[in-house]
């Protein structure tokens, strides 16, 4: 078989529904322990091995959470608005199902790096709240994700639900540059710049090594939570199915 | 008058339509074939799925499988020609409720963008609202909107009519009219599709029929 | 060991953003999976009592 | 279509007024509750009336396509063979025409209240210009996704206030940097772009969002 119909037989695989369900069973067990692992190295890098940044002292660790968090928020919206266009213009619905999934995984990310970069602006700037670029544009993607739950979970009809979703999350995703750019222009008119050194200050090797592990423990995490949430979709959809049937009887 | 659009004869079909609300499968493996010169008859009690098998035919809803030809090619890819050929008259009239009863048609027909077979004022008068031309929408009563969307089928020259319910709300003459307008339809090479509570009978025209089940 | 918890007088800071994200991952993972139980339970109870009704 | 929705519209003399008048009580709370000291609304002046603004318009699409989707007309739309996009564009129009042009008539107005100089005003009114249409499509493209909901009004404020926001930034720092005599016209370009951004794309997106929200039904 040649190399390109092979990639489509995988594909067309993974969309029948039985096939992918047990796929994501036998995956999980394995991201799990690779999440833990991980998320531990970076911990122990991270808390424990990485010398204390000569500015800010102790206090930079939170960046280890900050900085991945806001990473996975962003990301987590590429990939429901990627779906949602698979799903709109191709009719998958297992990409549908993958966007539900992801939903409130990437609403928390972005809840999370707006918590970790309040209280980390405590120490260095004496104040809870900055309205600083990129919080402020962390604030608005956490807007977009809760109207993007919001309305999916509004809707009744799931099929429904998820083409007006998607719609949203197309209009979101081109909408993401915009206002992040719009953001950090007026961030720039009223404040001095001096203050941006916020995000990724120069990054001394053995820092940046835990970081990476962390934010790949995130992505893993992401996966994890994906699978889980993808598998009971699919039993909510294909409930009718005979295979969902046997799964269901025997287990 | 011949559809000249066409000339040859019109085919609708569709394969194995089926719906699913809220975990009750209400519509399942819908197969039919109607070509110019038919009309399809859905019955069913209330909510066995006819409107919403109407609606699907349409192309207002999608249905989760299956789908519908006109003309041997899908509705979704000839979306533009399907819906030249189609007059839709779903249980809300679609007249506005600021506009006056002749605006409304007049709007109808700009909107279908076919030419107006018969002007507004004669159709008016065959729906006996000839009097009613400047009222607005608001003060007529349901049966008189119901009538004014009906004046459509006389104005567009459309080859489908989807009609849901089209007896409902009219008196005893009204209904004779249509029935006779109908068979005229047909009987030029029209294609009609129609559901209603009561067992209509069209004489001389070829019937076929559908049973949804509850 | 004190030293390391007392992070340079930052402790409660960085034990905290550390603990709100670890409360909410956990928080996550646990829905996901408890929602997934509740699913299949109801698939099972719809499939095996209602074989008539689909 | 467009004739007819200005037809329409013009029927209801009523609800035209109410966004105009909701957006000048809004805009004269604010001396109120601040300060009626020149100063100080000089410097908030431009702020509020862009908040003001497009709370308004938030307020105004509520009703716009509602009384189509239940009267079923909407379907009729859906079904003629007219491309949908152009049909929206024509609807949007006519709703810029009905809610937006009165609040942009009325903003100098607003801006002398809050004592903005003649040119500021000047400003303001082409800021408005440029901005309150992309308000109203992007707007619409809320309104045509949440048009089948229970409590659609809080659930509209939510998707599309994000989206609204790059507007606010640039519209009312426009007239801020007038008001301080430095350069406004990076921003007025800002506002062109985006709204020429939104004229091509928002039709589209409106149609299918119908589509998909009329399949609910």
């Amino acid at each position: 078989m040649s190399e390109q119909n092979k990639t489509w037989l995988w594909f067309h695989r993974m969309g029948s529904p039985a096939y992918f369900y047990n796929f994501a069973g036998l995956l999980l067990p394995w991201c799990v322990i690779a999440t833990v692992i991980l998320m531990l190295i970076g911990l122990i890098g991270g808390l424990v091995y990485a010398p204390a940044d000569y500015q800010q002292g102790e206090g930079f660790r939170i960046i280890y959470v900050h900085v991945p968090s806001a990473w996975m928020s962003m990301f987590v919206y590429m990939v429901m608005a990627i779906n949602g266009a698979i799903f709109l213009i191709w009719h998958i619905k297992l990409s549908d199902i993958i966007a539900r999934s992801s939903a409130v995984i990437g609403a928390s990310f972005t809840f999370l790096a707006l918590a970790t970069g309040s209280i980390w602006g405590k120490p260095m700037w004496g104040t809870w709240w900055v309205w600083d670029a990129r919080l402020t544009s962390e604030l608005l993607l956490l807007f977009l994700y809760l109207g993007y739950i919001g309305l999916r979970a509004a809707i009744d009809d799931r099929r429904v639900a998820g083409k007006a979703a998607s719609i949203l999350a197309l209009v979101g995703v081109i909408n993401i540059p915009i206002i992040h750019y719009s953001v950090v222009w007026w961030n720039t008119l009223h404040q001095p710049a001096s203050i941006s050194k916020f995000d990724n200050p120069s990054i001394h090797i053995d820092m940046l090594i835990p970081l990476l592990c962390m934010a790949l423990a995130f992505k893993l995490f992401y996966l994890c939570i994906l699978l889980i949430n993808s598998r009971s979709e699919l039993l909510e959809q294909e409930k009718r199915t005979q295979w969902v049937k046997e799964l269901v009887t025997s287990s | 008058m011949i559809f000249p659009a066409s000339g040859d004869v019109s085919v609708l079909s569709t394969e194995n339509l089926s719906y699913e609300i809220n975990d009750k499968l209400i519509l399942q493996g819908i197969s039919f074939s109607i070509q110019s010169g038919q009309v399809l008859f859905i019955e069913g009690e209330n909510g066995s799925g006819k409107t919403t098998l109407l609606r699907i035919i349409s192309g207002l809803m999608q249905a989760d499988e299956g789908h519908i030809n006109w003309n041997g090619k899908t509705i979704e890819d000839e979306r533009i020609e399907y819906n030249q050929q189609l007059t839709y008259l779903g249980h809300s009239t679609g007249v506005k409720a600021e506009l006056s009863a002749l605006e409304n048609i007049n709007f109808f027909s700009a909107l279908s963008g076919l030419a107006q077979k018969e002007n507004p004022q004669a159709a008016m008068k065959r729906v006996g609202l000839d009097s009613y031309q400047n009222t607005l929408g608001r003060h007529l009563s349901y049966g008189q909107q119901r009538r004014i969307a009906l004046t459509r089928l006389m104005m567009e020259p459309s080859q489908l009519w989807i009609l849901d319910e089209p007896f409902a709300g009219l008196d005893k003459k009204m209904i004779h009219d249509l029935q006779s307008l109908f068979v005229k339809h047909v009987n030029e090479g029209g294609l009609l599709v129609l559901t209603s509570h009561q067992h209509i009978e069209l004489d001389r025209v070829e019937t076929l029929r559908i049973k949804l089940e509850q | 060991m004190m030293e390391f918890l007392h992070m340079g007088g930052y402790a409660g800071y960085i034990w905290s953003s550390y603990g709100i994200v670890m409360v909410v991952l956990l928080l996550n993972l646990f829905f996901s999976w408890r929602r997934h139980q509740t699913v299949l339970r109801r698939l099972k109870q719809l499939h095996s009592s209602g074989n008539n009704e689909s | 279509m467009l004739f007819r929705d200005l037809q329409i519209a013009f029927r209801q003399r009523a609800e035209i007024m109410l966004p105009v008048i909701f957006f000048v009580v809004v805009v004269s709370l604010f001396p109120l509750a601040i300060s009626p000291d020149p100063d100080v609304l000089r410097s908030i002046g431009p702020g509020v009336i862009w908040v003001a603004a497009l709370l308004s318009i938030l307020l105004s699409l509520q009703s716009l396509f509602r009384s189509d989707f239940n009267d079923g007309s909407m379907e009729q739309i859906l079904l003629s063979p007219y491309p949908g996009s152009l049909l929206m564009l024509a609807r949007i129009v006519a709703q810029w025409c009905v809610t937006g042009l009165p609040l942009i008539i009325i903003s100098p107005l607003l801006g002398l209240l809050l004592h903005l100089e003649t040119h500021v005003n000047w400003i303001l009114f082409i800021s408005l210009l440029l901005g309150v249409p992309y308000l109203n499509m992007v707007g619409a493209i809320g309104v045509a996704l949440t048009i089948g909901l229970r409590q659609a009004g809080a659930l509209l404020s939510l998707l599309v206030l994000p989206l609204y926001v790059p507007v606010l930034i640039f519209g009312s720092n426009a007239v801020i940097s007038a008001a301080n005599d430095l350069p406004y016209n990076g921003q007025l370009l800002w506002l062109a772009a985006l709204l020429v951004m939104a004229t091509t794309l928002s039709p589209f997106v409106i149609s299918s969002a119908l589509r998909v929200s009329c399949s609910y039904r």
